[in-house]
Parts: structure tokens; sequence; C-alpha cells
């Protein structure tokens, strides 16, 4: 089944990357994708019966939507600081817990707030994040747990978990 | 029409672009740096990727360019994420303004 | 349209540039490391503007291939700086 | 734990697969576009040194038995060597002779013997790249015993 998936994507990512409908065409994608499938299988991830229930990818769209006005709102927010010309900073290394289990919904969670306002994720130990903040708002740790993974973390739960 | 529309996206790039070349000038330190820097430059990357497919619409190269933006995305956060570990364990102390490192206890 | 695309095209060249400086002026190693890593995002951007200018598809395949490359090189220089070895 | 943090395994896992096919494409359409067997032998010598900077170098079995990627770059200049001394054989005696139907400009098989050149110099620069990292990460072994 493992196989049959990766198969599969491998020959959507090259039909994608030529954008050719001819029969030799598609004979060489099938036997790029069988030497891809047959190497880099026991690497993928998984679980893959969950990329067949369709309304993770009803939620997937709406946390995209999500992510990307996030993303407008962390550029906009960096030019700020980067253009006043007091450079009003106030770094630091904060340290948040999240309820999120598996390994996949743990990295996508740190890639989103890697994107967002002013935070980069240094590292990830068990179920703790460690987080640089441009501007740290407030020395209370529910309130910025809630400020960093509020936005997100509803979203992948019902994405992945 | 089309050729306006990618060009308004290319412009938008390339002064997000602008504000995070600024950003890598005037910050203080390495991590701050590194905050402006790869948060402007990649989303203006992808609103140049963007543009470029408006202008060449559904078609080889149009796909092409549509292709290239969740690699560049995933690339250039993963890449920010390791070199930001990086230079702390290198050694690199934190700004002078910064008020917070809960960190430090980890890495011991 | 081709006369403002050509300015569009030196204000990312200059941008580079700007990277440039931070390479060579960076007060320590980390630095120029963040420097090299955008000077890698935005040479995409310059082949992207070059594939309009010249009405090929082929010039973004370049820029697809130097993400990947400036991706694996950074990771190695990181990798470098956690002080760890490569089998490890 | 070996290699680095989770993040950057897990992203790995899922681009590793699209490098090694953008790889191939570079190498097959060597006749088209810029490119062909060396670059595309670079990229696919990536998505298998990504894995290593990842994971740790005994994830892919490779260092205990360096043989393996030796094989394939031998076996691969050998195919090379064949293709070209092939053309001392038919038609016109000549060294590297192009004796395949050439069939039409632009399509993805045409050119002769031009794609199998560059399949099998993409195998070899893979495997030779691979082997130099890997006898890199051996030597930086035995000069700090």
């Amino acid at each position: 089944m493992r196989y049959i998936t990766v198969f599969i994507l491998s020959l959507i990512f090259w039909l994608l990357l030529t954008f050719k409908l001819t029969v030799p065409n598609i004979i060489v994608g099938a036997v790029a994708s069988l030497i891809c499938s047959l190497i880099f299988t026991r690497f993928f991830i998984s679980n893959v019966y969950k990329l067949l229930q369709p309304h993770r990818y009803f939620w997937f769209i709406i946390y995209l939507v999500v992510f990307i006005w996030e993303c407008i709102k962390a550029n906009l927010d960096v030019a700020y600081r980067v253009l006043h010309p007091a450079m009003p900073i106030r770094p630091g290394i904060v340290k948040v817990k999240t309820t999120l289990k598996s390994d996949l919904a743990k990295t996508l969670l740190a890639n989103s707030i890697t994107m967002t306002p002013g935070t980069i994720t240094v590292d990830i130990i068990d179920d703790y994040l460690y987080i640089h903040w441009i501007y740290v708002r407030s020395e209370d740790p529910e309130v910025y747990t809630g400020l960093i993974t509020g936005a997100f973390e509803k979203y992948i739960k019902r994405i992945i978990e | 029409m089309n050729n306006m529309i990618s060009l308004i996206f290319i412009t938008i790039g390339i002064l997000f672009n602008l504000l995070g070349c600024i950003g890598i000038i005037r910050l203080p330190d390495t991590y701050n740096r590194l905050q402006a820097a790869t948060k402007c430059v990649t989303l203006g990357c992808c609103s140049i990727l963007f543009g470029v497919f408006f202008h060449f619409g559904i078609s080889n190269a149009g796909i092409k360019a549509l292709i290239a933006i969740p690699i560049l995305f995933l690339g250039s956060t993963v890449a920010a994420h390791a070199l930001i570990r990086g230079t702390y364990h290198f050694g690199i102390k934190l700004g002078e303004k910064s008020v917070k490192d809960d960190y430090k206890d980890a890495v011991q | 349209m081709t006369d403002f695309l050509n300015i569009l095209l030196y204000i990312q060249i200059a941008l580079s540039g700007i990277c440039l400086y931070r390479i060579i002026r960076g007060p320590s190693i980390p630095d120029r490391m963040v420097g090299v890593d955008i000077f890698g995002i935005l040479v995409v951007g310059i082949c992207a503007i070059i594939s309009i200018q010249t009405e090929k598809s082929f010039i973004l395949d370049i820029g697809i291939a130097w993400i990947i490359l400036s991706f694996i090189g950074t990771l190695t220089l990181a990798k470098y700086l956690t002080g760890k070895k490569l089998n490890e | 734990m070996k290699g680095m943090t989770l993040i950057v395994k897990k992203t790995t896992q899922l681009i590793a697969g699209m490098v090694f096919m953008y790889g191939i494409y570079i190498i097959v359409h060597g006749h088209l576009t810029p490119g062909g067997g060396f670059a595309g032998g670079v990229v696919i010598a990536g998505s298998f040194i990504l894995l290593i900077l990842a994971f740790g170098s005994d994830f892919l079995n490779l260092v205990k038995e360096e043989s393996g990627s030796t094989l394939y770059e031998n076996l691969a200049i050998l195919v090379v060597l064949f293709l070209a001394v092939s053309g001392l054989l038919f038609g016109t005696r000549v060294f590297f002779l192009n004796w395949f139907p050439k069939g039409t400009v632009g399509q993805l098989v045409s050119a002769g013997m031009l794609p199998l050149y560059n399949i099998f110099v993409g195998i070899e620069v893979a495997a030779s790249i691979l082997t130099i990292f890997l006898a890199l990460i051996i030597f930086k072994e035995e000069i700090s015993e």
C-alpha cells in the first residue's frame, strides 16, 4: 500500500513537471517513479490511509487561508520594526507546551510558527517547543502559549490527528 | 490584463525583498537578522514566482513556477530553524536587549 | 513594460549585493552563513524575472535546482555549527 | 539522539523523493534543455546526501560496505565505454559514432544515442559524488582517533 502511494505521488509530480501527455513521456515517468518508490518508500511517512479521507483536505484549505493571512501580517510586523527609527525590539526565548501527539503534526506546527509574526522555532524536545520571539509581549506562560500556538493548533489537530 | 497582475505581484515581492535586506543591515544581533531576513525574503520570492505563474498562464512554465513555491517554503523554513539552532550551540550570546532565555537550562 | 521589468531586475541584483556586504563584514561566522542563505533565495528571484524577459521556461529549471542545492548547503553549514561530526 | 532535530527529519522524508525525481527529469531531458548527465547526477547525489545529513550515515548502511556505490560507478563508466566502442562496429568506423535513428527534433525520444550517454554519465556522477562524500566521513573518523 505504501509503495503504491509513493508511486502515484511521484507520477503526479512527474506529469506536472513535464506537462505533456504523450506516450513516451508517460512510460519514462512510470519507470522513474518505480525506481523512486523502490528506494524511498522506507523513508516515507508510515500511515498513508489518512490521505484517502476527504474531510482532511477541507480543513487543509481553511488552514491554508489562515496561514497566508498570518504570513502577510508577519511581514508587515517585521517591516514596522525594521523601518521604525528607534527599533522597538525586545527579544527572548520562551518555552511553550503543545498538546499535539504525532511527529508530523509537531513538524507542521513548528514550520507554521516559523512563518508567523516575530517567532522562530529554535528546538523541539518531547512536548516542549523553544521559540525565539522578537518582541516578548508578556511574561505569563499561559498568555504567550495562547498567543503563539492558538491560531494553528486546532486546525492541525483536525488535519492530521 | 494578465501582464498587469503579474507586474503588480513582482513589484510587491521586490518591496518585501528590500525590507528584508534593510533588516539584514540594521538589526543588532544574529537572531534578529535571521528573523527579518527569512520571513521577508521568502514571502517576496514566493510572490515573484506567483507573478511568473500569472504571466505564463496554465502552461509548461507556469506550472513549473507553481511547483517551485512549496519547495522554496519548506526549504527556507527548515534551513532557518537549523541555522538558528546551530547559532545557539556555536556559543553566540543573545543580544543586549533580550529579556528571557528559557533554552539555557535545556542545553545543559 | 520591459523597461520597468529591467529596473526591477537591477534592484534585485543590487539587493544581492547588500547580502554580499553582510557576508564580507559580518562580525561572526553565523552572520556570514545567514548572508549565504539569503543570497541563495534571492538568486531564485533573479532567475524568475529573467525567465519572463526571455520567454524561455528552462531558466525556471535552473531556479528550482538552485533552491535544492542551496537548501542542502545550508543544512551542511548548520550541522557544522552545532559541532557534531557528519556521521552522527 | 542521532542526526538533527525532529523537524529536519520529517521534512527530509517528504522532500527527498521530490529531489530524486527532479534529478531524473534533468538527466532525461538533457538533450532538450540545459543540464544533462553531470548536473542531474549532482542533484541525485544531493537527495542521498540530504538523508545522510538528517539521519546520520549509519541509516543507509553504506559505510560498512562502501563497495556498493563504487560498484555502480564502475559499471556505469564501463557501459559508456561499450556504447562508444559500438560506434566502431556499426556504420562508418568512428569512435563515439551516433549510429541510432535520430527522430524528430524536440521530442523526448530523439537525438539517437545522446540520451543513453546522458543516463549512464548521470549514474556515474551520482555514484562517484556519493563515494567522495562517504570517503570524507571515513577519513575524518580516522583523523580523530
